[in-house]
């Protein structure tokens, strides 16, 4: 494999030649030409199901529509998608972590800064958590905030201690996924549809998800950005 | 005990069994395995209970949340879902076994949470009705396949899975982006509402192709198959059978309900633009196959060749002609795995898959080598297979249409089919002696192959019973007058 | 002993017996026929004619049915037949009694085998009833008298044996056509009733000329002589005393029983052949002095007394009244002809180990080859040079490798270099844009249509 | 479905069991392979005696699972399935036995007796297949069982010879599969019933059932080895001699040929083919065929290539008397299929005998072998006048019935034929009997094992002798009740019309 | 013809240039950033033609489904740079052979 790579075969391979550009040219003019016309005859009233939600969005749980839809009207999507970022990590790690960049020692000012932003990221993360209820913000953007927590102590060069390596970490990573599942599977054993919360519990059942969510999202995004597994404690 | 069965949505569980079986084995490496083979029974059941429930009181739909279309996502299990649904619930239980015994420690722990995740998307792929959610178990099952190509590791293995990853992110993109002009012209997700509203407009034809054509990439329909052997090929051995058997059927599977269901004109020029790309990769792929001279690549390539029959029903478009490519479909994803999985055996056992070199090996391995055969008897269409039966039914349609030329096509693909499966096949009859000591394949290994290629030649015995089931819901009622 | 006749009882007996005697004249030679159960037995081919000798013994006329053997065959006896029965009987006794004779051991099994299988023929011929048994049993004596005269023999014999194989191959092809014509006018395959159904039948010439050939052949009438005089001069002597009474006599017996002689008349074809039986007779004389070679006298006065037949024949079918008067006459023809061949034959070697004289080793040296006994290797050998052969395998393998060259190169270098093309990531993903593009036009193309 | 509709059945899976379950035994199980493989051939001889007195008391034994919606899987015993079944399983019993003695002490025999039974299960199949689907079901299972038998050596030569089978058999199979599925397309039935069941078809499908024949009979043809599919079977002879039996006499070439009888009878009926004129070129193939193989057959050294050319010759001669529409001739095909199995094997059986005691492969190296091997010989010699058709063995009655249904139906030159072929038959087949009885033996045979006093071991010898036999009494009782002959005699009467 | 139209057009435009980058481009960095583009292309289609109705709060759906499908992307992009990574350091280079592996 390594021989058949000489730099030549790999010119060849890469090379585009001029024609094939202009051909490619025009066919990409045309797509974008379709694609522009496409939408421009979109009617200008849009046909949308705003006003189902709008409809429903007191027996939600929640008074933010954006969060209503994911967290209940659509939240299946939600469930699939905490999966889609647990294989991600899933699959960053069984890629046998990339080789460990060189570390670059952090100066005093990213030292502090870190020590100093991580607290208020922390804090900035629960506000958005809470305010995802009636305003926006949600799960997601707190997960973001607190993943880009994790990501500054990694720059600064913290790392995850051995002991809460193994189970623990795997644990956080697991908790928004799990509560989902879990949450559906009782309401289903109580007898309701899968995700089909009393209207009573809603706003309280949508805020434990979401805070889960947020813990593993977070956790997920920093881990990701660590690439490779965290060498592991005992139990591994 | 009935009523309790029938209140229970097999659907569902069917869905969030793998999921928790994935966090399981995620969060217990050491017990993955175990963990694993437990969720795969289960998930069998769940199927069994589902095609139950389904057999029993016809098409089932399932309101997430209790919503329900527009507004929430609904589940639909009807006899193509449920079909769907079943053979992955075998392949997938055939592959674990098999798994259970291919993978060692370290890479079990990554095997196993990865396996089950693809388990749950597909089988949330296969009940959703809902466009959108469509999307999101497409990604999730094109990530975790992604994922399990690169479990090989090796240059072959990392560069066809980079190669994977960036074709099935496009499609899926494309696909979205034909989501979004849909939804923006009817304002709905959900299949059968779209089928309700749909009217012919620019944006629907260009959802219409952007979609399709997101969907052909990712089913590798010739000429877009170029990812796909590599990517199957170096893959480890259960990875490739449930990519080749059951991942590239999934966005096959969607293209058909958007076909059947959404799309207002079922163009009959654009049937013969499939018909035709379909024959060009029953000859491609067969010529391709005969050329390899890796075992591997050789039955990769017989994929795309397999992949190219599905598309011969879509000129016919008569309910035979659906039910023939789904058959095909069924027993090709049976036959399929168990040959990758008899691939996998040679390989282990003999350390190489150089079809040239093969004599030794396939001497060695009599189960393996009848998994291969029977296997390849459902793959040539030669009686008494489901791929018979399927090359019958598609036979029949076309003599029924009179497009005879596509019977031309069919038979030539059997007959290439036949040369490159005894190509195979005929190095297990040789004198030669085993030369070098060889690791020792696991009996689990290779009866999980030989049972999978007897399941694949059983469905050629009982067709009546398939053929039967597919027709709950009518999947295929709008041509039924074809 | 009309009375006793009469008693049922004593007739269901009789006619038992009767079908067991006759059904051992062929059945115990034949058994004897296999080595290992003669092998305790001394004089097997003695024995195996005792059957034969009593139904010589009982007096009256006995025939059976056997209509689940072949098609439907029977055996009897009848006058005439008795005294060919009773000819044949003597001369095999003779025969068995020389083939032992030289140095009184026995001679070798695979003789013995084929003396019985001939005997089995010869016998079965004279008691069957009908063509087919008579057809089956003539061939298996025609198939064994091959044996007989070459087994255990040098050269000579042996092509002797080859000129006589060929003969016998024709002779029953020719036969076979025979029986088919007469089997299509008619069902039951009796003498009587074939000869009666194919002379009423709108072209007996061709079954006439098919039957008249055939045992032409076998009996070695002139032209169709080429075996005799081989024969004659290589076989041994209890095989020489055999020539006259077994093969020649069957075969004049068979023109006797199959030919509608004395039914039709054709003058013109009798004519012929009286015109032939004169020829032979004529030829039998001139090369009988001509080659005056002791040894071959029989076979000259074979040709000689056949041609007699052929005479006589060709009266028959110019005027039928008189065959039927004297048709009788042929039977007793056949039995003197059998015993005088036999007594000339054993009479002439007698002769000569008494003096031997070498001129005759020297003639008898040159072995003439005739041609038809040169031909069929030389017809196989020329197939084998023109190609009948070799060509298909030679162009098959022209054609593989023609074809090999062809394809092997272009296509798969075709094959491959194409789809390393479609490999290529640009490429491959332009043609999906293209795809998109083109599924796009097609739908709105048949939705604008539509 | 009662005892009746489960008796065909019975009859597939008695060796289709026993097939599957040898595959697993180990190598050197020998007694109990053995014992099961006996088992088997006896079994299903009695299970089709059986059949036989139920046909004969009018029992209808039928069984019938549905395959598809709209057709089913149907085994039925009609009276030509009775003719090739009893054929078969009786000669897959000797065939057994001498497989058993032939393959002592060689390796792989649990996968050859697999396949072997695999090979017999799929062939009673055929014979038994109520319809058109099932046939070629069967048929090409029959294909599929019968090529690790004939790459059983692994050798190179072996290898291409499975190569040219396949190569033939699948194109065969698939051009039968398109035949089948158009017919299928048109008629909307694909039961074989006598006298045929297209008839009513006839005008507006006249072209479509016309080029259906063609696609039919030639991917029949293939098996049957009609010039000019033949080539691969004289290939096929590296196989060990039970395979070349199989192939020549049991299984394979047969299947081909009553294949043709089925279609010709069961599907077009015979007076409506005749009318669509499509069985005049049918047996000019035949004839053509008939003297090709002949004449290839009289250039071989090689003596089981040699017979393998005469196995080309005969088979035709079964396809000669189905073409010739008459019902003397029909006689005359039907009786060939069983008399040139019985002849054909006996000679096959003595062919591997000197192979395998002697180490002979070519007629040039027979020279007096009859004194050393005479009950082989004993029984070659019966089979090969058999195939002269000298009276009284089997191969006269055959002729007969061929010569008197060519008169019957008015095809004289057909009688040229046969009387051509005749003389090639003795043109090719004398010499041997002439080299191995009245030449003086060689010195020293090529490879020579000793079986002590016996000429060879007994499984070797039974076998020929007993087929000889048979070939004997086949022809001297054509006459005598359930004789072959008069199975072929009543089966006529059924398919035409009276 | 609005500005929410303006966005959408904005939107197929980038589809286009990333499908562009995509086709050109042979590092596997910018393939994925072309990849990543394309996404925002759609995303930004997504959420431009929700605002059309006037007056009318924007329909909430095609946030969620942008929100969802951002994490998507993420995690996909993750995986795929973790992926160039490996190939990279396996291959030597970081881009798609076009060999077939052999």
């Amino acid at each position: 494999m390594k021989k058949t790579m000489n730099p030549k075969s790999m010119t060849e391979s890469g090379k585009i030649r001029t024609p094939f550009r202009l051909l490619l040219m025009v066919l990409l003019s045309a797509l974008a030409a379709g694609l522009g016309y496409a939408v421009s005859t979109l009617s200008s009233q849009s046909p949308g199901s705003g006003e189902w939600v709008a409809a429903n969005l007191e027996t939600s749980g929640v008074s933010n529509p954006v969060t209503a839809v994911l967290l209940n009207f659509r939240s299946y999507d939600t469930l699939l998608e905490m999966g889609v970022l647990l294989v991600a990590l899933l699959g960053v790690w069984s890629l046998g972590g990339i080789p460990e960049q060189r570390e670059s020692s952090p100066g005093p000012v990213l030292d502090t800064l870190s020590r100093l932003l991580v607290p208020v990221l922390i804090l900035v993360a629960g506000y958005l958590l809470w305010v995802g209820a009636h305003a926006p913000g949600g799960a997601f953007q707190a997960g973001s905030v607190l993943g880009a927590a994790g990501v500054l102590l990694l720059l600064a060069g913290w790392r995850l201690d051995a002991r809460f390596a193994g189970l623990p970490l795997r644990i956080t990573l697991t908790t928004g996924l799990g509560v989902f599942v879990v949450v559906g599977a009782v309401l289903m054993l109580v007898g309701r549809r899968l995700l089909e919360y009393p209207p009573s519990f809603a706003g309280a059942l949508i805020l434990l998800i979401e805070a889960a969510a947020t813990l593993s999202i977070g956790m997920t995004l920093a881990a990701l950005f660590l690439g490779s597994r965290p060498e592991a404690g005992p139990d591994r | 005990m009935a009523l309790t069965m029938a209140a229970i949505p097999w659907g569902v569980m069917a869905i969030l069994l793998p999921l928790a079986g994935a966090m399981a084995c995620f969060l217990s490496p050491r017990r993955a395995s175990p963990l694993g083979l437990i969720t795969a029974l289960g998930v069998v059941a769940c199927a069994a209970g589902l095609g139950w429930q389904v057999a029993e009181q016809g098409a089932q739909r399932y309101a997430i949340g209790g919503w329900g279309a527009p507004l929430g996502i609904d589940l639909y299990a009807d006899g193509l879902s449920l079909l769907m649904l079943m053979v992955t619930a075998v392949v997938g239980l055939g592959i674990s076994v098999y798994s259970s015994g291919y993978f060692n420690r370290e890479k079990a722990v990554n095997f196993w949470p990865l396996w089950m995740f693809l388990w749950s998307a597909l089988n949330a792929l296969f009940l959703s009705a809902d466009i959108f959610n469509l999307y999101v178990t497409l990604e999730l099952l094109g990530l975790a396949a992604v994922a399990l190509v690169a479990l090989a590791g090796g240059a072959d293995a990392l560069t066809g899975a980079m190669r994977y990853l960036l074709v099935s992110l496009l499609g899926s993109l494309a696909y979205l982006l034909g989501v979004a002009l849909l939804y923006h012209s009817f304002g709905c997700l959900d299949i059968a509402l779209l089928a309700e509203r749909m009217e012919p407009s620019p944006a629907v034809m260009a959802a219409m192709g952007l979609m399709s054509a997101g969907l052909l990439l990712k089913t590798a329909l010739f000429p877009l198959h170029f990812w796909l052997p590599p990517a199957h090929a170096s893959a480890p051995a259960p990875v490739s059978a449930l990519l080749s058997a059951l991942v590239v059927k999934a966005s096959f599977y969607i293209l058909l309900r958007l076909w059947l269901d959404v799309f207002p004109v079922t163009a009959a020029g654009l049937g013969q633009l499939l018909g035709l790309l379909g024959a060009a990769a029953v000859l491609w792929g067969g010529l391709q196959a005969l050329r390899q001279t890796r075992l591997k690549m050789l039955i990769a390539y017989s994929t795309v060749a397999q992949l190219g029959y599905l598309f011969l029903a879509f000129p016919l478009g008569s309910n035979v002609a659906w039910q023939g490519a789904l058959y095909l479909l069924l027993s090709h994803a049976l036959a399929k795995a168990a040959m990758f999985m008899a691939a996998g055996n040679i390989l282990c056992f003999g350390g190489h898959d150089r079809i040239a070199d093969l004599d030794r090996v396939a001497q060695r391995l009599p189960l393996s080598l009848a998994a291969f055969g029977l296997a390849g008897v459902s793959i040539m269409g030669l009686p008494p297979s489901g791929g018979f039966i399927a090359k019958w039914l598609l036979l029949e349609a076309a003599m029924r249409s009179g497009q005879w030329w596509w019977v031309i096509i069919l038979i030539l693909g059997g007959l290439l089919a036949a040369a490159y499966v005894f190509k195979v096949i005929g190095y297990a009859f040789t004198q030669a002696v085993m030369t070098h000591e060889a690791r020792a394949v696991p009996a689990t290994m290779e009866w999980a192959a030989l049972v999978l290629a007897l399941v694949a030649i059983l469905l050629g015995l009982v067709a009546p019973w398939p053929l039967a089931l597919m027709e709950i819901g009518l999947p295929f009622g709008g041509e039924a007058a074809g | 002993m009309g009375a006793f006749y009469h008693d049922p009882g004593i007739r269901a007996v009789n006619d038992v017996l009767s079908v067991i005697l006759l059904l051992s004249v062929p059945g115990l030679p034949l058994l004897l026929a296999f080595p290992a159960l003669r092998s305790r037995l001394s004089w097997p081919c003695h024995i195996a004619l005792l059957p034969a000798v009593v139904l010589l013994a009982v007096p009256e006329v006995v025939s059976i049915e056997v209509p689940w053997l072949l098609l439907g065959t029977g055996l009897g006896i009848d006058a005439a037949s008795r005294w060919l029965l009773a000819m044949s009987v003597v001369l095999w006794a003779a025969a068995a009694t020389l083939l032992h004779a030289p140095t009184g051991q026995p001679a070798d099994d695979c003789l013995t085998t084929c003396f019985l299988l001939t005997l089995v023929g010869s016998l079965g011929a004279i008691l069957a009833t009908d063509q087919v048994g008579f057809f089956a049993f003539s061939t298996l004596m025609g198939y064994g008298f091959y044996g007989l005269l070459v087994a255990g023999g040098d050269e000579a014999p042996r092509r002797a044996g080859r000129v006589y194989l060929g003969i016998l191959i024709l002779a029953d092809l020719a036969l076979f056509e025979a029986l088919l014509i007469a089997a299509e006018t008619i069902e039951d395959l009796g003498f009587e009733a074939v000869r009666h159904a194919v002379a009423r039948s709108p072209s007996p010439g061709l079954y006439l000329s098919m039957v008249l050939v055939g045992y032409a052949l076998k009996a070695g009438v002139w032209p169709l002589h080429f075996w005799l005089p081989l024969a004659f001069r290589s076989a041994r002597p209890a095989v020489a005393l055999l020539l006259g009474g077994v093969p020649i006599a069957i075969g004049l017996l068979g023109m006797v029983r199959w030919a509608p002689v004395g039914e039709i008349n054709f003058p013109d074809i009798g004519l012929i052949i009286q015109g032939l039986g004169l020829a032979a007779m004529l030829y039998a004389v001139l090369a009988g002095l001509e080659r005056a070679q002791l040894k071959l006298l029989p076979a000259y006065a074979a040709i000689l007394a056949t041609g007699l037949f052929a005479i006589a024949l060709g009266t028959g079918l110019a005027d039928p009244a008189a065959w039927n008067r004297y048709g009788d006459l042929a039977h007793v023809f056949i039995v003197s002809l059998g015993f005088g061949l036999a007594g000339l034959a054993t009479a002439i070697r007698w002769l000569e180990a008494r003096y031997h004289c070498p001129a005759m080793l020297a003639r008898q040296a040159d072995g003439s080859n005739p041609w038809f006994e040169r031909w069929p290797g030389a017809v196989v050998r020329w197939a084998a040079r023109m190609g009948f052969d070799t060509l298909p395998r030679l162009r098959a393998s022209w054609l593989a490798e023609v074809g090999r060259l062809r394809q092997v190169r272009a296509w798969k270098r075709m094959l491959d270099g194409s789809e390393r093309f479609l490999q290529r990531w640009t490429f491959a993903i332009t043609l999906f844009l293209l795809l998109g593009m083109v599924v796009v036009a097609f739908v709105g193309a048949s939705s604008w249509i539509g | 479905m009662n005892w009746d509709g489960w008796l065909p059945l019975l009859i597939v899976l008695s060796s289709l069991s026993v097939g599957l379950v040898i595959f697993f035994l180990p190598e050197e199980r020998v007694a109990t392979r053995t014992t099961l493989n006996l088992t088997g051939a006896v079994l299903k001889l009695v299970l089709v005696g059986v059949i036989i007195w139920g046909v004969v008391h009018r029992h209808h034994y039928e069984t019938r699972l549905p395959l598809l919606p709209g057709l089913d899987l149907v085994l039925r015993a009609d009276a030509e399935s009775v003719l090739f079944v009893t054929l078969s399983s009786g000669l897959w019993l000797v065939t057994t036995v001498y497989a058993i003695g032939y393959l002592e002490g060689s390796p792989h025999r649990s996968r050859f007796f697999g396949f072997f039974s695999l090979c017999v299960a799929a062939t009673v199949g055929v014979a038994l297949a109520g319809n058109l689907i099932t046939f070629l079901l069967f048929y090409e299972l029959l294909t599929l069982a019968t090529y690790p038998l004939i790459v059983h050596r692994g050798t190179d030569a072996a290898h291409q010879a499975g190569r040219a089978y396949l190569t033939y058999t699948i194109a065969g199979g698939a051009l039968l599969l398109v035949g089948t599925v158009w017919l299928y397309g048109i008629a909307g039935s694909l039961e074989f019933s006598y006298r045929g069941f297209v008839a009513e078809l006839a005008d507006g499908h006249r072209a479509a059932l016309i080029a259906i024949f063609a696609l039919l009979i030639a991917g029949l043809a293939v098996k049957a080895a009609l010039v000019p599919f033949h080539s691969w079977l004289p290939q096929a002879m590296v196989a060990p001699a039970p395979v070349s039996a199989l192939l020549h006499a049991v299984a394979v070439v047969k299947a081909g040929a009553f294949g043709i009888v089925r279609v010709v009878y069961d599907v077009y009926g015979i007076e409506f083919a005749a009318g669509l004129g499509v069985t005049l070129p049918l047996a000019t193939v035949a004839a053509v065929t008939i003297i090709y193989g002949s004449m290839r057959a009289l250039f071989q050294d090689d003596l089981k290539r040699r017979l393998a050319f005469s196995t080309v010759s005969q088979v035709s001669y079964i396809v000669l008397g189905i073409a010739l529409t008459g019902p003397i001739a029909t006689i005359g095909g039907l009786v060939h299929l069983v008399h040139q199995g019985v002849m054909k094997i006996t000679l096959f059986f003595c062919a591997g005998n000197l192979a395998e005691t002697l180490g002979i492969h070519k007629v040039s190296e027979m020279n007096g072998v009859g004194r050393r091997m005479p009950w082989t010989m004993a029984a070659f010699t019966i089979g090969a006048f058999g195939m002269i058709g000298a009276p009284p063995l089997a191969g006269f009655i055959s002729k007969w019935y061929l010569g008197l249904g060519a008169l019957d139906a008015g095809q004289g030159w057909v009688i040229f034929i046969l009387a051509g072929s005749s003389l090639l038959n003795a043109g090719y087949f004398l010499p041997i009997l002439y080299a191995a009885w009245f030449k003086a033996p060689p010195d020293t045979w090529p490879a020579e094992r000793s079986f002590g006093r016996r000429e060879t071991a007994w499984a070797l010898l039974a076998p020929p002798v007993v087929t000889a036999l048979l070939t004997l009494a086949l022809g001297l009782l054509a006459s005598a009740p359930f004789s072959p002959l008069q199975w072929a005699r009543s089966i006529t009467t059924l398919e035409y019309a009276p | 013809m609005s500005h929410v139209f303006l966005y959408a057009l904005v939107g197929t435009g980038l589809f286009t240039l990333g499908l562009y980058a995509l086709i050109v481009h042979t590092h596997l960095l910018r393939k994925i950033l072309a990849i990543n583009v394309m996404g925002s292309g759609v995303f930004l289609v997504l959420v431009a033609l929700a605002a059309r109705a006037r007056g009318a709060a924007p329909d909430p759906v095609p946030h969620a489904m942008v929100i969802t499908g951002i994490v998507v992307a993420v995690s996909a992009t993750a995986l795929a740079l973790a992926l160039m990574v490996r190939v990279r350091a396996e291959t030597g280079r970081a881009e798609l052979s076009e060999e077939r592996p052999e």
